[in-house]
């Protein structure tokens, strides 16, 4: 327990909270979120559609404003103003994998670019040479044909795009991925490579990941921790086989249990638990953010608590 | 069937990668989609053959159009070989009229295109990229739109003296900004897609950020935007000319001459007829050429 | 056939007013002309006979005139019921009241001002009062003195009589303009003079017809007077004016039958030969209306002012334009037939020995002359150039620069020849032909070293060019207004109200005073005489050709209408006779012949 | 809502000021001769001239005319006309004038609905047959050619053809075919465009598919899926277009001498009619605008995503 | 036991292609289909390799561009291949055989309420007055989950989650009582716990009206939970079919292979999972032997040669690979397939 406190703390948001305007109402989509990432975990956000996590890895990264609270990155907050070189720094040594590569890429561009657009913007090499030579390593990285500059996106099939788009996060050569739901657009069977590049650029690299998803089968393969968010609210953190082993709250265990497992006979005795939050009874007392276990987080006020552990 | 059969093939990963597209080039491929509507490239041939041909005809040809006959038998005559279209009421000859009238028509339309267009893009994807830019350049739309453009048009040229660059003026003063509408709304659906996003978070600036994730996707508007505002700025020409704004005199232009044969349309047809001819075909052609473009530089429609 | 009952015509662009004493186009003259009847009219063939004054007579030295109204003539109103009020010996005092009211705006008042006596002072003494000027009255005392010091006067109810400043025998000749037409005071006092004429309610009416309808911007219609006191003379039943301001399709209109009457430009009538509309063609009378070229002696342009006001050169223009080549546009057959080479029309002024003003031996001359004479042209223009550059073609004392005429043009002058003159014209078609060959004609009469700039005014020829001077030569007009040479010749002395070139001939001023004090009509058209060979000789203006004498097509049986050179007599419909066809040639020029014969006793 | 609408109204006000502030403007820059009848302008004296444009304000600083101009319109004064129909009260033209275009806007209107959207669904349901290449055709013509020429040879040849009057005579009914027709042409292409291109494009979405595969007829999807939906995003700009109609048609009125408003600020600019030109300015401005914001209105009204934007993202954010 | 069920629709051969500006594109090449009465059958494979397009020649559902150009659909004593007038398909569409598609989103006319979207299928198809067809519609909106019928009845879709509108759709599928509902991958756009949900909700939909399901997914888990039996679609043509613990305990294709193990949820932490590489095939080629030959690693050489046939691996399970032949050499499984059984009984047991 102590030696991991002892690990570098990579990224700590701290009481987040980012609002939306509707109209003229205003609506908290990430509602005093709080977490750290140590350096070189995975950590990973699942929930449901809409529960934020996408509004979370936006605001990490400064494309929305956060309302409240605090984002620091080694320290230094990176959610206000930041100088133009802390900019730079951050927007260097932090970069995102994008949900959809059908989308995230611009079809208007040759590989060459997109891959190379980060290297132009911090003036990342010295020559025309230098910048192929970068362009085709990275590409070989993620097992992309160094000839595949020369093309443009819409040649490309799923997979290969979105390799695309972790070349040209990599080539940054950063600390820190975001890697929002990087995975949900593609195809089974090219999901597997994917999953594989990712962790074996953790081991070769040393990476360090902020990981989202809502398919939890593919967050315990990949994530050291999870963060379980539920209505712009992290209801449970633990280590991912503790959340799997021993699931607390009930939002946790309805996610479990609806996971569609590839087996016939497991699947015929499924049973199903659907989480109805009016089973909580936080009209006098607001739920606390509690550790039930060590380094096992949950959301829940003392009564549940008592009850949850007890199970 | 060998028992080799039955033996494993050799197999490298790699190879499997390999996409089945060949190089792909996007202005190659708009153009080769182009040319394969029949219609559209000959019109395209067409209209080419005519802008060519008004271009060189006052290099080609010496025939003065504006030279007056002071021999009044040589007024109004009908077409003949002396005159393949006629003569018109001072016996000016109206092939080479319709032929100088052509080319400033198309001078014209392409300038105030090219004003248009260009203006527009820019203050478009700037409109619809910085955001704070949005209330008050949709305030100018609404401004400008508001102003009828009759009253638009009269008064500059009202106020400036009638000639070529008060249409241009005029036209383009005003024309930038439906232009710019429409490229403001592709930018906004663009500017939050994506790869946008990703720019930004790549720390690209904006001008690479429009010149290069914005700029490309609003090819097919900007090439169906100059189609559209070329027909239109030749009709501007001839609605000035039947208000009395048009270009001066001396100008020939095709707008001149429709006004001209039109008063005299009913007793010799011919002085109508024939720059009106070519004033359609060229019209029509470049619109329907414009769009078969703007729809060939779509690559949806590449394969 | 039977006759038709109803006469249509065009016009291109709404009235302003029908306040008939503000007439500023022809077809205000139009409605005005058949509305309202003055004390006399033309008859026919052009003599003044009775019309709301029974008789009249005159003083020994034309200098007192009264008339003895026709009784119990009613106004009508736009119902064409009779009104309450009689046409009273007053409603003349009224109406000369009326534009003696500086206010009033009445533009063409000037005429009458030095006739009338003491008109003239009443009207400034108003003026000045209103510019703020101490006249020792005030605008009341002023008013009140009308009665007293203008000579116009109602002896008794049916008795108008109005005093001269000098022997006016013409004086009838003023009597058919709307200055002299009545106006009855308690309508205009219910109207409120600022909305008089401003809709057919705010009118109401004396002459043949009355003001049925009129809906702007497309037709005005008028309709018999069955209250008129000489309602058996009218022979068509309603008159229907509608703009059309497209005039491209009138001649399509008239052959369709939708209106009875259209002239025609010479291309028109060129297209119709071999039609049977061909033999419909007929050259309608010319009128007494000049139109000439006017040049701008004070232009902002230094190359045509140094050369216009080069007698030289002027003379060069003179003889140069070949005036018969640009009518042949109008008129393609025979061009000569409507040039007018004196200022003073013809078959209007004549002395007590009857003989016509323009026979005087000096204008005579200039009468039957052919001015277009290209040899000498070049002389005179040679002799100009020698005169005013320094022989390599550079204009003395002109510096190059840019002159500023906009809107209408701007002139990079370059001080050298050939010489840029700026001609101002009206939009129209013909218009613009005739500056397109007068320019072509020019350069090839002088070699291209007169080189004609065009420009176009939109609307209106005064405000937009000749009153902010931006022309160097134009063609001007004017209408006739009275028997007498003055009525045009006055106004074109050093700051006469149509010297729109700003000139100054003294010997010519000089001249037109001398005249303007004899009394007996032969000297005085003698000395005239002299005045306007001076205006000729030196090329001052160009005269270049009468007005009417169109080419049209028409269901109007000809010499039916009142016949007159001045006021409103040209558009009066009274008396007028349609037929079902259109006329033909021949048939007119059966009935002029008739006409004329008929005319000779007279 | 009602916020809402409060807030488009005063946008849209604010547009309309700005607009006219712009033209007003312009309009000191034409020179000031434009106040005076012609007959005033000779028959005065510089000084004369000065003091009447004094006298109607004109050398005032221009916020204070302006003030004047917006003070009188708020009283329903709009001034008179100077130089066109001189001392005519601006109302008296409008009342004279607008029911003609009024009119014959209404009437060209109905049928380029009519007719556009028979044209649209003719279009559509024939896409790309020769019924869909015709069409378009009409409308590449009717769109590229100056309309001056086309509706010059209408009016020569049909009514040479037909043997009708050449101009428009308000008691004979044949007289308001050509112009109301004429007036339709750009409408029902610019309907018939419009139309199809958005059936073209219902036609493609996943709910008429999914309706297909329930085993709706075609006609029935047609009717009630197809063209129901293609109409809404028309509607929109239905009021402008109505709103419009009173400002007529320079070209057709002139040809066919209709005494509506198509000519008259051409007219009234070219003869520097300033009082008239502001007005119908201003005219045109508030129409403009109005048929915009009804325009919006209408949307909601008939598309109930719109009406209920603002309802429907605050349920979405509450839900689970 | 097979036997003894009723064949509903037998699909014979079928190859769909499209004509793609000049080109031709096979979609579907040769692919054969039984369906019982009653069952659910799902098919499985990845993005393009003909799912959709398959399912949808069944209701003469393929784009305006699409055509069958071969094969047998036969259905009730009718070859749906052979219909060619629209007239024919009205009578199959939605009371015979209706469909469910992907996105819920998109599939629901967004200016007409949900009452009349159910309502107008029910008055069409069952011949209902407004009053019956409204309590009906109300009836189906309750069965499928939805609460508070009465109110949603009138509500536009946009004010529907999306699970919501899923379950509307399956409403107006369901309320033509078809006698077979194709589901084109209907959850793919929702959520798990959704998804599960509207899986159950199908369930009790098919149980209570005996229609037959074609499931189409690639999500295995979803297979696993709601098919009798399953076949697999490579690139145009159905590579395996069997019941559904056959094809998942004992699969036999190499691209069945593939696809069972590149599942996460096999994978073990820390060790790369199972990847397929390259990419599919491009369909505006003739395809050579097997599709997926250039993309397995344990390619045959007749694969490049030769198209294998069908191999029967039980009474209700066939495979088309080489590697059934008996003189193919013995290939086995990855061994995570063969792990699967255990595994998922296993380590899958979520806490509970
Ligand atoms: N730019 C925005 N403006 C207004 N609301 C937004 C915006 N972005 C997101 N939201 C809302 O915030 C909430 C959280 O959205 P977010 O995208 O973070 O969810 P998510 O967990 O990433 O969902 P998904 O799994 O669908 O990606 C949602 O209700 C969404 O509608
Ligand atoms: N209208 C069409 N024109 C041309 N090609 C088409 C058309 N419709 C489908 N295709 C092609 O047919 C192939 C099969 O498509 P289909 O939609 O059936 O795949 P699928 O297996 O359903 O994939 P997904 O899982 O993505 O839905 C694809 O390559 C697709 O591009
Ligand atoms: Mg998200
Ligand atoms: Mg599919």
């Amino acid at each position: 327990m102590a030696a991991e406190d002892k690990r570098e703390i990579l990224l700590e948001v701290k009481n987040l909270t980012v609002d939306f305007k509707l109209g003229r109402r205003k609506f908290s989509a990430v509602d005093d979120v709080s977490f750290h990432i140590y350096k070189g975990e995975t950590f990973s956000l699942v929930g449901e559609s809409g529960s934020g996590k996408t509004t979370v890895s936006r605001a990490i990264m400064g494309i929305h404003q956060a309302s409240q609270g605090d984002i620091l990155y080694k320290g230094e907050s990176v959610s206000g103003n930041m100088t133009g070189s802390q900019e730079r720094k951050f927007r260097q040594s932090v970069q995102m994998i994008f949900q959809d590569p059908m989308a995230s890429l611009n079809e208007r561009a040759k590989v060459d670019y997109i891959v190379s657009e980060g290297l132009y913007n911090f003036k990342l090499f010295k020559g025309e040479k230098e910048r192929k030579a970068k362009v085709e390593r990275t590409l070989r990285k993620v097992g992309l044909l160094p000839d595949f500059a020369s093309r443009f996106p819409h040649e490309f099939s799923g997979g290969q795009r979105q390799r695309i788009g972790i070349a040209r996060a990599l080539i940054m050569e950063p600390e820190f991925l975001v890697a929002d739901e990087p995975i949900s657009a593609l195809d089974v069977s090219i999901r597997a490579q994917i999953l594989n590049l990712l962790n074996k650029l953790k081991k070769e690299e040393d990476l360090t990941y902020l990981f989202i998803a809502h398919d939890l089968s593919v967050v315990r393969l990949i994530s050291d921790r999870i963060a379980v968010i539920y209505k712009g609210k992290i209801v449970e953190l633990a280590e991912s086989e503790e959340l799997f082993r021993r699931p607390l709250h009930p939002y946790t265990k309805g996610l479990l249990s609806a996971i569609p497992l590839p087996d016939p006979e497991s699947e015929k005795n499924k049973n199903l638990l659907i989480y109805d939050p009016s089973i909580h009874d936080y009209d006098k007392v607001p739920p606390s953010w509690c550790e039930a276990y060590p380094g096992h987080w949950v959301l829940a006020d003392e009564r549940e608590l008592d009850l949850w552990r007890r199970r | 069937m060998s028992d080799d059969a039955f033996t494993f093939a050799p197999w490298n990963p790699e190879a499997a990668e390999e996409t089945g597209y060949s190089h792909y080039s996007y202005w190659r491929s708009t153009f080769r989609t182009f040319i394969k509507n029949r219609l559209s490239l000959t019109l395209l041939i067409i209209m080419g053959v005519l802008v060519l041909f008004s271009l060189l005809y006052p290099v080609l040809a010496s025939v003065d159009p504006n030279k007056v006959a002071l021999d009044s038998s040589l007024w109004n005559r009908r077409p003949d070989f002396a005159h393949i279209f006629g003569t018109d009421g001072l016996g000016r000859d109206i092939w080479a009229r319709t032929w100088y009238g052509t080319r400033t028509s198309i001078l014209l339309a392409f300038t105030i295109a090219f004003f248009d267009v260009g203006i527009g893009v820019v203050a478009g994807a700037l409109w619809g990229y910085v955001r704070k830019s949005d209330q008050i350049m949709t305030e100018i739309y609404n401004v400008i739109t508001n102003i009828p453009s009759t009253v638009y048009l009269i008064l500059l040229s009202y106020i400036m003296k009638p000639g070529f660059w008060t249409i241009v003026i005029a036209m383009s003063s005003r024309g930038w900004i439906t232009i710019a509408r429409f490229i403001r709304n592709k930018v906004i659906s663009l500017r939050e897609s994506e790869y946008n996003v990703a720019s930004r978070c790549l720390g690209t600036p904006l001008n690479r950020i429009l010149g290069k994730n914005i700029i490309p996707f609003l090819v097919s508007i900007i090439i169906m935007q100059t189609a559209l505002t070329i027909p239109y700025s030749i009709g501007a020409e001839v609605f000035l000319g039947f208000i009395g704004l048009g270009l001066p005199l001396d100008t020939v232009s095709l707008g001149n001459m429709v006004n001209q044969g039109r008063s005299n349309f009913m007793l010799y047809p011919f002085q109508l007829t024939w720059p009106t001819v070519i004033l359609a075909v060229i019209t029509v052609s470049f619109y329907i050429v414009g769009n078969k473009f703007a729809d060939a530089s779509d690559p949806k429609n590449h394969l | 056939g039977e006759t038709p009952d109803q006469y249509r015509t065009t016009y291109a662009t709404e009235v302003k007013t029908l306040n008939y004493f503000l007439l500023l186009d022809t077809t205000a003259l139009r409605v005005a002309a058949n509305t309202m009847d003055g004390l006399v009219e033309n008859d026919r063939y052009g003599k003044f006979v009775p019309s709301l004054a029974e008789r009249w007579d005159h003083n020994g030295d034309f200098t007192e005139w009264t008339f003895y109204l026709r009784p119990g003539v009613k106004w009508v109103d736009s119902m064409g019921q009779e009104t309450a009020w009689e046409v009273t010996a007053d409603d003349f005092v009224e109406g000369m009241r009326f534009i003696a009211e500086p206010k009033n705006g009445i533009k063409n008042v000037g005429i009458i001002r030095k006739v009338i006596s003491g008109l003239n002072g009443y009207y400034w003494d108003l003026v000045d009062i209103d510019d703020g000027v101490d006249i020792g009255k005030t605008r009341e005392e002023a008013l009140a003195s009308f009665d007293s010091s203008v000579g116009v006067s109602a002896p008794d109810k049916y008795t108008v009589k109005y005093t001269l400043d000098n022997p006016t025998p013409y004086f009838l000749s003023y009597l058919v303009t709307e200055l002299f037409f009545p106006l009855e005071k308690e309508f205009l006092d219910s109207v409120g003079a600022e909305d008089f004429g401003t809709t057919k309610e705010k009118l109401i009416f004396t002459g043949a017809y009355y003001l049925a309808d009129w809906q702007r911007d497309k037709e005005i219609r008028l309709a018999k007077n069955e209250h008129y006191w000489d309602a058996g003379t009218v022979n068509v039943g309603e008159i229907s004016l509608q703009k059309v301001a497209d005039d491209s399709i009138r001649v399509q209109m008239f052959q369709r039958g939708e209106v009875s009457a259209t002239t025609l430009q010479g291309d028109q009538v060129k297209a119709l030969e071999g039609t049977k509309w061909a033999e419909n063609v007929f050259l309608d009378e010319k009128s007494s209306v000049t139109y000439w070229f006017a040049m701008n002696y004070t232009s902002d342009n230094p190359e045509a002012r140094a050369f216009i006001n080069n007698v030289n050169f002027r003379k060069a223009l003179y003889h140069g334009i070949d005036r018969a080549k640009l009518l042949e546009l109008v008129n393609p057959y025979e061009p000569e037939a409507l040039l007018r080479n004196t200022i003073i029309p013809e078959d209007v002024i004549f002395d007590e020995n009857g003989q016509d003003y323009t026979d005087y031996p000096l204008l005579k001359e200039v009468k039957e002359r052919r001015t277009y004479d290209r040899e000498l042209a070049q002389e005179y223009f040679q002799k100009a150039v020698d005169e005013l550059t320094d022989g390599n073609g550079n204009i003395k004392g002109v510096s190059p620069g840019t002159v500023d005429m906009l809107p209408i043009a701007e002139i990079k002058a370059d001080g050298k020849l050939p010489v840029q003159i700026l001609f101002v014209h009206p939009t129209d078609p013909t218009k613009t032909r005739e500056a397109l060959l007068l320019q072509e004609m020019l350069r090839d009469t002088f070699d291209g070293q007169v080189e004609l700039v065009l420009g176009q005014y939109v609307d209106d020829k005064y405000n937009d060019t000749i009153k902010p001077r931006r022309f160097d030569l134009l063609y001007d007009s004017f209408s006739f207004k009275y028997a007498d040479p003055m009525a045009q010749l006055g106004r074109l002395v050093t700051d006469g109200s149509v010297n729109d070139g700003q000139y100054s001939f003294p010997e010519f001023d000089k001249l037109v005073e001398e005249a303007d004090g004899k009394t007996s009509l032969t000297d005085r058209y003698e000395i005239f005489s002299r005045a306007e060979r001076f205006l000729i000789d030196n090329a001052v203006i160009i005269p270049w050709q009468a007005g009417g004498g169109a080419y049209s097509m028409d269901t109007v049986v000809p010499f039916s209408t009142p016949r007159g050179g001045f006021g409103v007599t040209r558009f009066k419909y009274k008396g007028m006779i349609l037929q079902q066809n259109p006329i033909t040639a021949d048939q007119y020029k059966m009935l002029e012949k008739a006409f004329r014969a008929d005319l000779a006793p007279n | 809502m009602s916020r809402y609408i409060v807030k488009r109204i005063l946008q849209s006000l604010l547009t309309v000021v700005i607009v006219v502030i712009a033209v007003f403007l312009l309009l000191r820059l034409m020179p000031t001769s434009g106040y005076f009848t012609r007959d005033d302008y000779i028959n005065m004296t510089e000084e004369m001239r000065s003091a009447y444009l004094r006298n109607l304000g004109i050398t005032d600083p221009a916020v204070i005319q302006l003030q004047r101009f917006f003070a009188g319109v708020f009283r329903g004064d709009l001034g008179r006309s100077i130089t066109v129909y001189p001392k005519l009260p601006i109302s008296t033209i409008l009342a004279e004038k607008v029911p003609y275009s009024l009119w014959f806007g209404l009437a060209s209107m109905f049928i380029s609905v009519t007719l556009g959207f028979g044209l649209g669904i003719l279009m559509a349901r024939f896409k790309d047959r020769w019924p869909d290449h015709l069409g378009t055709a009409y409308v590449v013509a009717v769109r590229a050619i100056p309309s001056l020429i086309y509706l010059f040879l209408i009016q020569i040849w049909v009514t040479g053809i037909m043997r009708w009057p050449m101009v428009f005579y308000e008691d004979r009914p044949v007289t308001w075919i050509l112009p109301v027709v004429s007036l339709s042409l750009t409408g029902i292409a610019w309907y018939g465009i419009w139309l199809r291109r958005f059936m073209v494009d219902e036609e493609n979405r996943d709910y008429i598919k999914f309706a297909r595969s329930k085993g709706l007829s075609q006609k029935y999807i047609m009717r009630h899926h197809v063209l129901r939906n293609a109409v809404v995003p028309l509607v929109q700009y239905l009021p402008v277009q109505l709103l419009l109609t009173i400002a007529g048609s320079l070209i057709i009125e002139s040809i066919y001498s209709i005494p509506g408003m198509g000519g008259l600020l051409v007219y009234a600019i070219k003869q520097q009619d300033n009082n008239l030109v502001q007005v119908l300015v201003l005219i045109y401005a508030v129409l403009g605008v109005a048929g915009v914001f009804v325009g919006d209105l209408l949307m909601a009204f008939v598309d109930p995503r719109i009406r209920l934007a603002e309802k429907k993202k605050k349920k979405e954010a509450l839900r689970v | 036991m097979t036997e003894t069920r009723e064949k509903i629709l037998r699909v014979e051969d079928v190859v769909i292609r499209f004509n793609l500006r000049g080109k031709e594109l096979t979609a579907v090449r040769s692919a054969s289909l039984d369906l019982y009465k009653g069952e659910t059958l799902a098919i499985v494979g990845e993005s393009g390799s003909g799912k959709s397009v398959f399912t949808k020649s069944f209701l003469g559902m393929l784009d305006k561009n699409g055509r069958v150009a071969s094969g047998n659909i036969l259905f009730e004593g009718e070859n749906l291949a052979e219909f060619t007038r629209e007239e024919q398909w009205l009578k199959i569409r939605g009371r015979k055989i209706a469909m469910i598609f992907q996105d819920p989103m998109t599939a629901l006319n967004p200016l007409k309420t949900i009452g009349e979207q159910i309502r107008e299928v029910i008055t069409l198809h069952r011949g209902m007055n407004r009053q019956e067809a409204r309590e009906e519609a109300l009836a189906m909106l309750g069965k499928v989950g939805i609460g508070d019928a009465a109110q949603r009845y009138g509500q536009y879709p946009h004010e529907f989650s999306g699970g919501m509108r899923q379950r509307v759709v399956i409403a107006i599928a369901a309320a033509c009582r078809p006698d077979i509902l194709i589901c084109d991958e209907p959850t793919t756009a929702l959520d798990v716990t959704i998804q599960a949900q509207i899986l159950e909700n199908l369930k009790e939909l098919q149980r209570e009206m005996g229609m037959s399901i074609i499931f189409i997914t690639h999500d295995l888990g979803v297979v696993a939970n709601v098919a009798d039996r399953v076949a697999v679609m490579y690139a145009g043509e159905i590579v395996e079919y069997g019941r559904t613990p056959e094809v998942f305990y004992d699969p036999r294709h190499p691209y069945s292979w593939a696809l069972l193990a590149s599942l996460p949820q096999l994978g073990e932490k820390g060790e790369d999972l199972y990847t397929i590489h390259g990419t599919p095939p491009n369909l505006f080629k003739e395809i050579k032997g097997d599709a997926f030959a250039p993309r397995n690693p344990r390619a045959l050489k007749i694969d490049f040669e030769e198209a294998p046939p069908w191999f029967a691996v039980s009474d209700t399970h066939f495979a088309k690979t080489w590697l059934l032949h008996e003189s193919a050499p013995e290939v086995e499984a990855p061994k995570i397939i063969q792990r699967l059984k255990e595994k998922s009984l296993k380590g899958l047991d979520y806490g509970s």
